[in-house]
């Protein structure tokens, strides 16, 4: 079992959810959070006082899957958050020991759809 | 763009200044404009003065109530674009009316626009001028219309709201309040007005204010397009209770735009006030009953829409209608909106994305009719009675009132937007439009997220 | 329930129309009603007239006010829930009162409830009714009077917030306002009630708004239970500055409220205004001091919930009393309400989730009470003297009307409840509970996460 | 620190009690003042009573709108500090005001303060005072004054906002209140003050008002030294549509601020409004138009902090000049405090968080001045000409009036917050500061994070 | 070493809190997100526009607990957690690598607690 | 390749991110959460209700970076973040399986900066 955690554009969300559909991966957790990557912050200005911004605006996804959907979630994440454009984001990969589902208590492979 | 806005201020204070300069020349202008003695003071009623005063107050409150209306609603990237779009407005157009704005739209005259007489507002001062208002000083008329000249291009602002260029907009709305709001409001108010001479009623500016809006509205949603990703998903308003702030702050100052339009704080007013109350609570509550009906809950948001539908379709009827009247129009106002905004809209695809034309331009159009259906002499002498008391004519009176504003705004607004199309892309970049107007547009961000 | 609301609007107006329709048949009432010269406008003082259209959209201010004062102390997920009750009130309430809770509540009459003649406003014009003002046009007295009613039942609102069904709510509403607000402000202020000519002294709604509200909010919180998880854990307001920006509605639309309740621009208003703002001012303080001393530290949150409970206290007092007894009254108000809120209802243990009974039940008693004490025919020769200005049967006056109040709000309110209980539970199901009234009841969030 | 708080209300309660006991004796001094019949009456016009309840309202409205005007600039976790701060303002300086401050400032007098004779409020009720306004109760006078004297220390938070203690604040303004507004009130506005008599012009408050705050702003700003972590970033406002929100009630609430301080309902009063309004606009749109050249794009934030530059800096001219003088004191007052906010502020280095100094202070000093360059006879007889109306005299009279505010302010202002820093340090201790003031001084969180 | 990530129905939180005091574990982190499961969404509906909502508000956990303490902090989570119903959510267990108290700059186990 | 997720006062990200930059760390995610520690919480009080509001806020962040990174990231953010007093957090290191960069599709080590 792996976690897969990706980073991407918010404008990004609703397409990396349909491609994730299409490829049956319907679980996930979703949160907001600021990335500072390389690409460029937007300078802000409060009563002349100029800041770069540099963390920006990003969507944090968290997809535990089995191993056979390892594969097909990362390249459907690439599918949906791909511009070409710097800023795209990331998917970080790591093994999961455990997966546990609250309401039936079962553990492993399949508790994680 | 960059200086031209400061030259702009800088040539206004200039031109301003050439007429006040020949005032102070002759000095008795002046005098007699704001000293309040001798025979000015006589013919002022503190009374109504005072109903004027707080009308004015009353009505300017509404542009920042329209702000936080319409701010609700958009995304939270875009929501200091829409307060921003509302602010410069407010300073904008308030430059434009003293300077000619006024006298474009209210100065005698029988032309396109009124006369040049009060450029500058020369001679408009604490007297009354009796054919606006004889028991108030000129000015009180003045700035009262100052601030419907203000809110009137505000609520274009939901039909291109998230993706207009701030510097287009600017221009487009100094040309819009020029071309299409000042000769609208003389035809319709000011004296010598065609519009006004053949008989259309219109209280305190269905025509003048919401239709002239609403189909600007429109043909702005049309040519700027879609909002990018519309076509998947509706956008949720990024803060309802902001939008819930906004229709409190809006009701509040409409009672100052209708009831202040009787100019006095007489038994019309009253009148009308009750009016515009009847018909905001009658249309709240028909929007959620029909949300019950068709979308199994009633909404806050749908339940305000359907309050501001109805005061913007009661605005022309309400001192020349009774409250029977004012309780169907709401009726109706809900009913015609919703079908406008829910079914309508969704069908021919445009992207009005705050309903400006669905709820302002359409319950405009359908409170100037209904003046004509329902007006009665009976409620206000001063006005004609409509269809439904035995008048049929004022009916199509009303009809080529709203005829004539519907063709007008909406030519002319296709015009304004497309020569300035020619010389900037009215339409932010898709970069910018993704990112949101608030970083890209005026390097601002609403609210911290750390911190 | 869902098509019975718009049948509901379309029978009103299908009511309404029968009154008006006779009036139309013979015109004059309607002429009589509005036109504003003749004798009717001699009797009508612009200045007088002035200040209650203000007033009128004061008050009307203070039920968006009220929403956000309670809006912005629940759950982020129940806050459209209270936005959405109390713009309905707005609607309903204005209907109901347009209909028949007018004529229910003031036409003259010595009945359970005032005549049937105001029914659909027949016969409410422009010319004053000299028993209840005469110096303003009768419909300006109307819709104030509209915006008490409307204010009343949002109130309750605070005591089960978070857990009723929108739909008992809007029944549980409008039978409230016809059998209990209706009676109760005919006894104490129409023309003919009997606690009126008992004496009963409620300047502008001590007994009539707030403890009519308050026992109202103290049986529903009792029978409709408590917040689920509600034992273990207070519920932090989910957004501190809405309810400070609903207390700063509410003060300001208290000017209204009670100075408004002088019926013109006179030197008893500008008294009350002062007396009320003493009152706010004092409280507010106090219950800071109080957090100080008992809880380390003074919070903003007790601060203007002291300054709220010093606004209901001195509104029945506020025509009738000094500025010092104002300060006097605005202290204690603080206290008792103190103690009702913070040591009282915990040891009891209902769950008055806004304390809607802790501050404007027990505000209203004791304000109704302390006029029984402080009043001063020096302040206001219409009104009485009090216990403390040599006249103890005052007192024993002011008390039977609170008794009467107390028990008859307390008593039918139950009676409503358990009626529509039956029908229908009142309570969401747990699970909607859970999730929140906004999603459940509304099918809408108030604000979004992404975006 | 603590009890202390209750005992000082109690104590005023008593004091206050004294002189209405007295009063109570002999009894016609009170009914002389609030009776609103015999000779007071027909002393009394209705429609300019009306204006100054309403124009009550809307000043005391500035305060809650001042507290979201800052409460949005800070960091969430001081929000509700400043929004407390402000209420407290609002609690405390009423009582002080009622008690003696009003007596300190307007009784008759020649010295230091005021007379004594209206302590307690004693001999002020509806009768009007001739040498202040004839046409109103005194007591509208006395409470519209009264929210100038609310506002004014309210202004000052803006400097030392983030980082001062709720107890040192709480005496400083009380303090402050005292030995600095009350008398600069009465040099410049009361009966016998020096400043008056010698003929200095402050309309509405620009020298008593802002220059008076802007000075104790700078003062408390370098003395209480800079928030941590100043030097190294800029602090973004945590929610700038509350900033926006605060403008929209401080414009509202500035037409009764300026227009009410011609204490009618007539000609002046509107032209005021008029005056007040374009200023207002006109630096809006100017300092957006500075943000473009100097910061490539223009700011919500900017236009709205242009258009209160604005607004404070015609304050004192706006019952004297013409509409094109407020232009152009719009235009300047935009110009003046871009620079000492934008450029002076962070080249010098102080940290006056808000802007309290560099716009209010700089607003109230340009203002100052300029009414000794703009004011005309011909616009308000009881004025004077200014310099370029041909009275260079005026001129030099407004720089003494200023000088002796800036100085007496500033000196007055050290001294005060030096005694209370010996006493107990006036700044809250770093770990305070960081974690913020809503927790570590009152105990409450603005918003929920979860749930 | 492991960290224990929880997703787990808002109204929950104070529950599984309770239960992990029992445990007498105390030390965790938590925040917001939204979460993609079986669960259905509640429909929205803006101005007639009608919008499945598939995200739906939970509480994340992270807990980072030495190997002794990984089952009784999943049952204790379980049992605070646990409805029955769909939605009740997820227990992720991944290896944790190393873990240091930033205050005393301790390292392993010993940080953990 | 290691995932380093930080949890540091909310005052100290200025601090920890000057620190970062100067040891080239430029790449990272932030978010508030709230914080269960050692550290007591302060009492809040609405009406006279008290609460012993025991979660504080706190920032997370999440670094992903190579093996040779990551003593330099560990020590950059203790000299940020460390003041010393309870509260000032954990760092927690997690094995990274995989990294994608989803503008290049590059993934691994090469990924990650
Ligand atoms: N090494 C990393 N550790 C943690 N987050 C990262 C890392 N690299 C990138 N991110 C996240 O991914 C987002 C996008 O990265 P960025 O470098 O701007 O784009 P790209 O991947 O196109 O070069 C960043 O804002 C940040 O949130
Ligand atoms: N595979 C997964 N990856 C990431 N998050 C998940 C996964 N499965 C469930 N979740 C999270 O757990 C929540 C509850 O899951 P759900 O399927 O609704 O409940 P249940 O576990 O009772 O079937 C989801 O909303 C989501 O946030
Ligand atoms: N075992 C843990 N699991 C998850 N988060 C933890 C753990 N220990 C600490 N934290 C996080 O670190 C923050 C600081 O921890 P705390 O114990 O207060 O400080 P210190 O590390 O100085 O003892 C906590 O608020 C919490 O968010």
């Amino acid at each position: 079992m792996k976690l897969i955690i990706a980073i991407i554009k918010p404008d990004r969300l609703e397409a990396v959810k349909q491609e994730l559909y299409k490829e049956d991966i319907n679980l996930m957790t979703v949160n907001e959070v600021l990335g500072h990557g390389r690409q460029m912050g937007i300078t802000e200005v409060y009563r002349g006082a100029k800041e770069m911004g540099n963390l920006l605006r990003k969507i944090r996804l968290e997809i535990a899957v089995n191993e056979n959907y390892v594969e097909p979630t990362i390249s459907a994440i690439i599918k949906g958050a791909q511009t070409g454009e710097v800023g795209d984001g990331k998917i970080f990969v790591l093994d999961l020991a455990e997966c546990v589902r609250i309401r039936t208590e079962e553990r492993g492979g399949v508790a994680i759809g | 763009m960059k200086r031209v806005a400061l030259w702009a201020v800088l040539l206004c204070l200039i031109g301003a200044g050439i007429c006040w300069a020949e005032e102070a020349a002759n000095q008795t202008g002046a005098v007699a404009a704001i000293q309040p003695d001798g025979q000015a003071k006589s013919l002022i009623d503190t009374g109504d003065t005072a109903w004027m005063l707080i009308s004015i107050a009353l009505v300017m409150l509404m542009t920042p109530g329209l702000a936080f209306f319409y701010g609700g609603m958009v995304r939270r990237k875009n929501v200091l674009g829409v307060l921003m779009q509302c602010f410069i407005v407010l300073g904008v157009i308030t430059a434009q009316w003293i300077l000619f704005g006024y006298s474009l739209s209210f100065a005698p005259g029988k032309g396109f626009w009124g006369g040049f007489d009060w450029l500058g507002l020369c001679g408009v001062g604490a007297a009354p001028f009796k054919e606006y208002a004889a028991t108030i000083p000129h000015e009180a008329f003045m700035i009262f219309q100052a601030m419907f000249a203000v809110i009137t291009p505000a609520l274009i602002i939901g039909a291109f709201a998230e993706r207009m260029k701030f510097s287009a907009f600017l221009i487009f709305t100094v040309l819009w309040a020029t071309f299409v709001y000042d000769p609208v409001c003389h035809w319709i108010w000011g004296v010598g007005g065609w519009l006004k001479d053949m008989g259309v009623l219109d209280f305190a500016g269905g025509a003048v204010v919401h239709i002239n809006a609403g189909m600007a509205a429109l043909v702005t949603a049309l040519v700027i397009g879609k909002r990018t990703g519309y076509a998947n998903k509706p956008v949720s308003p990024h803060n309802l209770p902001f939008t819930v702030l906004g229709t409190a702050l809006l009701w509040f100052g409409w009672f100052g735009f209708n009831a202040g339009s009787a100019l006095g704080a007489n038994g019309l007013a009253v009148h009308t006030l009750v009016v515009t109350h009847t018909s905001a609570a009658i249309a709240g509550i028909t929007w959620a009953a029909l949300e019950w009906i068709f979308n199994e809950k009633p909404t806050i948001f749908g339940t305000i829409t359907g309050s501001i539908a109805g005061l913007a379709t009661i605005t022309p009827a309400s001192g020349f209608v009774t409250v029977f009247a004012a309780a169907v129009i709401g009726f109706l106002a809900s009913v015609v909106c919703y079908v406008s905004v829910a079914i309508v809209k969704p069908k021919l695809g445009y992207d009005d994305s705050l309903d400006a034309f669905g709820v302002h331009g359409v319950g405009g159009i359908l409170g100037m009719l209904a003046t004509g259906l329902f007006a009665s002499k009976a409620v206000n002498p001063a006005g004609a009675d409509g269809l439904f008391y035995g008048n049929p004519k004022q009916f199509l009176i009303q009809l080529v009132g709203v005829g004539v504003t519907v063709v007008y705004s909406f030519v002319v607004s296709y015009i304004i937007y497309k020569i300035i199309d020619v010389f900037m892309k009215v339409r932010v970049p898709e970069r910018d439009e993704t990112i949101g107007l608030d970083l890209t547009q005026h390097h601002e961000n609403a609210y911290t997220i750390l911190e």
